[in-house]
């Protein structure tokens, strides 16, 4: 992530206070506010997180962190660092290598009035854990007929880029995006990993929050201004008028960094972090579709039946009359995420395919070599006035 | 080339002009306005008035003459009266 | 929780001793069972019922005899094959027939069926219907008893089945490990749907697996509501006092197919006429009437009973009525105003 | 005689609605001549007839829903003797199957057009054979078909098009498509056995349908709105398709509209109030569109480019005299006007000063290998379109002039093409005309400079220390500081000056 991705970091509009206040809920003596990442100062997406875990550990005694190594190892991605020695190892709960079992295990302590956060180490893992969370955690409050509410975050790393090939790579959300019951979350800023929790943990329901894993080390200022902030609505990362890329999660520096690229082309790109995957945001998607009338969808996933497939089914079904071009998508690869380096990358989606789709989507396939060899048409948006 | 009387003549320069300016008002054009800017013909439009004129009427316009085509009233007169007259020498 | 939540009528005169009170209620509520998953044959034959339903039928002693052992507070959770564990837990009749007509005064508003009954007053957690995936829910539920210090069990009924999935064996090893107050009842009628137990498992002793865990486990003759009411009241004690999960091993048959219909290629005749020789709510019948503890005219009344009661939830099942369809999307996620525990 | 059934179309079809009749009483048909269209629960089905000869009465209307087996029309098998009045029989069919005379006089009623001859006879013949077979059928029909001749008579009669003249080998589908797609059988090559016409003849035949314009969902949208036709609109996409870019263009450049002018809109519209009101709005909407094109385009080139300007008077005593001579001997269509000589100058002057005729793209200026001069042109509605003058540089001035003539005028009714629209690599702008000495325009962007004339005017002037009274003309320059800076454009502005002084040098 660059300066520029948390600078444009814009705070959604909140919709629940940082820590839960229902009267219910045992509050910790510590003041649940103190940080030892006060806003506006230097820090990382890793430590961001473990802000909001900190705090609402703190504010919340329903809240405990459970997964593999959470406690002792500090988080196998680093996260958790640090927490077993200030909340103790029943609230920072080394959990075996049983994936279902302490899935379920969280469900089973959120129906019981807990605030689990589970941490899975990566998506791949989550599959082990697939028939607790779409059998229990997604169906339970309808199959029970609305007794049953699932107040869990399950918390998993996902994505590719850092050479873990084919079983520790992939970016599943898009399947979790497909059940309902759940919401999936993919903060990908420095305030949404810093804010994005609270809320996840005040709602009633299921959450799961994909952390991108190249995310991690990204550091940055947490905005002055930066708080609480909501998971209902999508953001748009960067204004533009011509072509809307529509992306997510680890996807967002680089659509930002395509986004400067086509700058400099003359090519205004509006960047919308779409945050939450599940429910997505069509208003704010649609809303930009139709301002700039060409969509670019940026998606980590597979190309097939992916999250980037649903994004453009939905604006062919709801903004079809104001396309002026196919929807364009950036995906992964159909294959495995290979180990190799060269490989890995030619597999995932770039700030440079990204730039190729926005281009064809506005008719401007190619970079302007030197000197056009005869004079293109005048203008892409308006033609012809003087 | 026929003579032509004034009402003729009239009627000629306004249906002349109603081809290059389709809406042309002609009821808040006195005879002494000036057409050209009443009517907004620019210097292309007042070449194709002069083109029509010359086309249905039969009368030579020199580019001396353009000065009596600035009112309704002096092309009228300056129709009629070469329309009287025999033609110039042309080419 | 005792059996005489359930009971409609004053006990009989007749019997002034507390404890042929307690056998009696004990059979009450196995024969409820029994006439309720008859009445539900009939009413699937009828098409009233549909989907998959899966009878108890044989197995009554194992949900009536556990349950003895639990308070209101308890937490359970259950199987698919679980309409006498519900009933057992005190879940009406009328809510789960109601349930399975579809109606919205079903247990789950109609929204789960035979599977999926849930009594969240009742801390009846359903009604699942992945084999083994009740159980690292149930390890929840506990898990949170443990780290909030109440003193409560959650006892959790499997089927033999279960031991082939991984889900059994994380949640034993977690709920041993974390020491969580957690009974595991692993209902061992011998079959895993059509595939016996010596097919599917390479050591059939489940107790002696269980115990391999670190837990306290034991195998109990589940057709005897006695024995196992003796069982889960000691395993329930061990669990109170903090000893960690207890496993015990029902062991049990059922008398009917795996769901509604099956065709009983998987297993003879005469095995089936040999477990019926042990069925549990008629040898429980006998052993009172040869105790002189149930007169014929008694077994007639308590029938009598049964039946209206049965019928009253058939009525009423058939009168309710169902959800609106504008309503298909509710409760996929919770209403903006939550009303959080 | 016999019936025409509703034929049983599957298994599970127990009824049929009879959706449409393909012929009508007197026609002839020949058995697997398709006949009705009959619908079932699941298509439209064109069902056929079993039998040659000519129908009768049609005993049920369209839209009737019927059982299988139900009779829906008497067909009266050909040869029958004492055929009826106005039972037209085609001459292929009546020479190979009946004996001739009994047919004598419908024939002469019947076109000679397509290809009769042994090869149609030959085949007729075979149908012949037929004939036993309806007979027997006919006996069940026998009872609702009792008076097929009155109940031909009371039917109106049908429009004379088609019923005048059965055209040679073609079966009552293909008449009936014919009818459809416009197509004139008698012009239709018949490809089929005997030179009939097929159903795929009439297909060949069909004027080709209107061009599917590749365009994209919102240029659609833009155009339906702005009331363009988009097989005027030239598309700039992939594979040719029309954006909405290219629809704006359209409609700045003022090609496209389905309505240019019509002489007679307004009493039109007044005739027929109920479609003048959409027409109206649309106009409007295409003013309006274009107002927020110009608009949007305007504001970026303000917003974008960091403008500077220049003007400088010159003297057009030279221009206006060379142009009187001109004239003086032509006749009006072919003399110049002054705005001729001013885009001539400065579109030499523009390949004299290549740094001001080009694009300012991806933070750098190329320039152009070419002037293509712009002209703003002012429309009388109000809006502006910028037609361009390709190569104005090497163009004469008479031909400059007709070029100019020709495509204002067309601006101004709208019927620029849009390679006119496209491709500017400076443009001119003239308001003289309208009085004022001098303009100070916005750049077009991508473009980089901007040129403007005001009126010509009579100041007093000093040459050679004396005071003359001179035509004049103010020349402004509006350039983009990104790509110029003063200098350049103070050369461009020198050049102009200096062209217009040796008019007959341009």
């Amino acid at each position: 992530m660059t300066a520029t991705h948390t600078r444009s970091t814009a705070p959604a509009t909140p919709i629940a206070p940082a820590t839960p206040t229902s009267p219910s809920a045992p509050t910790s003596p510590s003041a649940p506010t103190a940080s030892s990442v006060p806003s506006g100062c230097k820090t990382t997406y890793r430590e961001a997180m473990r802000e909001a875990l900190r705090e609402a550990l703190r504010g919340d005694e329903r809240v405990f962190l459970m997964g593999e190594d959470v406690g002792r190892y500090g988080g196998c991605f680093g996260v958790s660092l640090g927490l077993l020695e200030e909340f103790g190892p029943e609230r920072i709960r080394d959990a075996p290598l049983s994936e279902s079992g302490f899935v379920g295990a969280g469900i089973g302590a959120a129906l019981a009035g807990m605030r689990p956060v589970v941490e899975i180490m990566t998506v791949n893992f989550s599959l082990l854990a697939l028939d607790q969370i779409l059998n229990n955690a997604a169906t339970l409050l309808h199959m029970s007929g609305g007794q049953l509410p699932v107040p869990i975050v399950i918390r998993m790393t996902t994505g590719a880029g850092r050479q873990l090939a084919a079983q520790h790579s992939h970016s599943l959300e898009g399947w979790y995006a497909h059940i309902p019951g759940l919401r999936v979350l993919a903060p990908a800023t420095l305030t949404d990993a810093r804010y994005m929790l609270a809320p996840a943990l005040a709602d009633p329901d299921p959450v799961l929050v994909f952390e991108h894993g190249s995310l991690y080390n990204v550091s940055g200022d947490l905005p002055a201004d930066a708080g609480p902030v909501g998971i209902e609505r999508a953001a748009v990362r960067r204004p533009g008028t011509d072509v809307s890329v529509i992306t997510y999660g680890g996807s967002l520096p680089k659509a930002l960094a395509a986004a400067d690229d086509l700058a400099r082309a003359g090519i205004s790109a509006e960047v919308i972090d779409l945050r939450t995957l599940r429910p997505l945001d069509d208003a704010t998607i649609g809303e930009s579709v139709a301002r700039t009338h060409r969509a670019v969808v940026v998606d980590e996933g597979w190309r097939t039946g992916s999250l980037a497939a649903e994004i453009s089914a939905r604006l062919a079904e709801q903004h079809f009359y104001d396309l002026d071009a196919p929807v364009e998508r950036v995906c992964s690869a159909e294959v495995p995420v290979p180990y190799a380096r060269r490989l890995e990358e030619a597999a995932l989606p770039q700030a440079a395919t990204i730039v190729t789709a926005a281009r064809r989507a506005v008719g401007e396939p190619l970079p302007a070599t030197a000197g056009p060899a005869e004079p293109q048409p005048v203008d892409r948006g308006v033609g012809g006035a003087g | 080339m026929k003579p032509l009387n004034a009402s003729d003549a009239v009627s000629v320069i306004k249906d002349s002009i109603t081809r290059i300016v389709p809406d042309a008002d002609f009821t808040r054009l006195e005879p002494d306005d000036k057409f050209r800017d009443v009517l907004e013909l620019d210097s292309l439009d007042f070449l194709s008035l002069v083109e029509l004129l010359s086309e249905r009427t039969g009368v030579r316009i020199d580019e001396v003459d353009y000065p009596e085509l600035t009112t309704l009233s002096d092309a009228t007169r300056f129709l009629v009266e070469r329309t009287a007259r025999p033609p110039g020498p042309r080419r | 929780m005792s059996t005489t939540r359930t009971r409609r009528a004053p006990r009989p005169a007749a019997a002034p001793d507390p404890r042929a009170a307690h056998r009696l209620a004990l059979l009450e509520s196995m024969l409820r069972v029994r006439r309720f998953e008859e009445r539900c044959v009939e009413l699937y034959s009828a098409a009233r019922i549909r989907g998959f339903m899966h009878l108890y039928i044989g197995e009554e002693a194992v949900a009536v005899g556990v349950n003895e052992a639990l308070t209101d507070e308890d937490a359970v959770v259950s199987t698919y094959r679980e309409h006498g564990h519900a009933l057992a837990r005190g879940v009406p009749a009328e809510a789960i027939m109601a349930e399975m007509f579809g109606r919205v005064t079903g247990c789950s508003r109609g929204r789960g069926g035979s599977m999926h009954l849930f009594d969240a007053g009742r801390r009846f957690y359903g009604g699942n219907a992945i084999v083994g995936g009740g159980l690292p829910l149930a390890a929840g539920l506990a898990l949170a008893d443990r780290m909030t210090g109440r003193n409560r069990v959650t006892c959790c009924f499997f089927g033999d089945g279960a031991f082939a999935e991984g889900e059994f064996h994380e949640t034993a090893n977690l709920a041993a490990l974390w020491r969580l107050p957690l009974l595991l009842v692993c209902e061992n009628n011998l079959y895993a749907m059509g595939t016996a137990l010596a097919r599917h498992q390479a050591e059939t002793d489940l107790a002696l697996r269980a115990a391999g865990y670190g837990m306290v486990s034991w195998a109990v003759d589940g057709m005897d509501v006695f024995a196992v009411e003796d069982a889960a009241r000691r395993a329930t004690e061990g669990v109170r006092a903090g000893t960690g999960p207890h496993f015990l091993e029902m062991r049990t048959y059922r008398f009917r197919a795996h769901s509604m219909y099956d065709s009983d290629r998987y297993r003879d005749k005469a095995e089936i006429d040999h477990w019926k020789e042990r069925d549990p709510v008629e040898g429980l019948a006998r052993l009172l009437r040869e105790a002189s503890e149930l007169t014929d005219e008694a077994r007639a009344a308590l029938e009598d009973r049964l039946a209206a009661e049965i019928d009253a939830a058939v009525d009423a099942a058939e009168q309710a009525p169902e959800e609106p369809v504008e309503d298909l999307l509710t409760y996929v996620t919770s209403p903006v105003e939550v009303n959080r525990p | 005689m016999t019936a025409f059934t509703m034929p049983s179309l599957g298994a599970d079809m127990d009824e049929g609605v009879l959706q449409e009749w393909l012929v009508k009483s007197g026609d002839r048909v020949r058995k697997g001549d398709v006949v009705a269209v009959v619908e079932t629960d699941k298509a439209a089905i064109e069902v056929e007839c079993f039998q040659s000869g000519t129908v009768g009465r049609l005993l049920v209307p369209p839209g009737t829903r019927v059982p299988v087996g139900a009779p829906l029309a008497v067909i009266d098998e050909e040869a029958v003797p004492g055929g009826r009045a106005g039972a037209a029989e085609e001459p292929v069919t009546a020479g190979a199957e009946a004996a001739p005379p009994t047919a004598a006089g419908p024939v002469a009623g019947t076109s000679p057009r397509g290809t009769p001859g042994p090869a149609g006879a030959g085949r007729e013949a075979s149908g012949g054979h037929e004939r036993p077979t309806p007979r027997r059928k006919a006996a069940r029909a026998s009872g609702p078909a009792a008076e097929p001749v009155r109940g031909e008579t009371r039917r109106p009669p049908e429009p004379a098009a088609e019923s005048a003249a059965p055209v040679v080998g073609a079966g009552p589908l293909v008449r009936h498509l014919a009818l459809l797609h416009g197509v004139d059988l008698a012009a239709v090559h018949g490809t089929g056995a005997g030179g009939r016409i097929t159903r795929a003849d009439v297909e060949r035949a069909q004027p080709p349908p209107g061009r599917r314009v590749r365009a994209t969902p919102y240029a659609r949208r833009l155009a339906h709105d702005l009331d363009v036709d988009l097989t005027t609109v030239r598309g700039t996409g992939d594979d040719g398709a029309v954006r909405a870019a290219d629809v704006n263009a359209a409609v700045l450049a003022g090609t496209g509209p389905r309505e240019p002018e019509r002489p007679d809109r307004r009493r039109d519209s007044g005739r027929r109030p109920d479609t003048a009101a959409p027409a109206d709005s649309r106009a409007e909407r295409r003013t309006d569109s274009m107002r927020r094109a110009i608009a949007d385009l305007m504001s970026r080139a303000s917003r974008e480019i960091p403008h500077y300007y220049l003007y400088a008077t010159i003297d057009l005593a030279a221009a206006e005299d060379w142009l009187r001579r001109c004239n003086r001997d032509r006749p009006p269509a072919d003399r110049l006007v002054s705005a001729a000589l001013l885009l001539k100058a400065a579109a030499v002057a523009a390949r004299e000063v290549p740094a001001l005729n080009g694009y300012w793209r991806n933070d750098g200026f190329a320039a152009a290998g070419e002037v293509n001069l712009g002209v703003a042109v002012s429309l009388r509605q109000g809006g502006l379109l910028a037609p361009v003058i390709h190569h104005a540089d090497t163009l004469p001035p008479d031909v400059l002039m007709a070029r100019l003539k020709d495509l204002v005028q067309r601006a101004r009714r709208g019927r620029l093409r849009g390679s006119e629209t496209t491709g500017a690599t400076l443009t001119v702008t003239s308001l003289g005309d309208q009085g004022v000495e001098a303009v100070f325009g916005v750049i077009h962007p991508p473009q980089v400079a901007l040129v403007g004339f005001g009126a010509v005017v009579e100041r007093p002037w000093a040459v050679h220390g004396m005071l003359g009274v001179r035509p004049v003309v103010t020349a402004t320059l509006a350039a983009d500081h990104r790509a110029t800076d003063g200098a350049v454009g103070a050369r461009y502005l020198t050049a102009v000056d200096r062209l217009l002084q040796t008019p007959e040098e341009l």
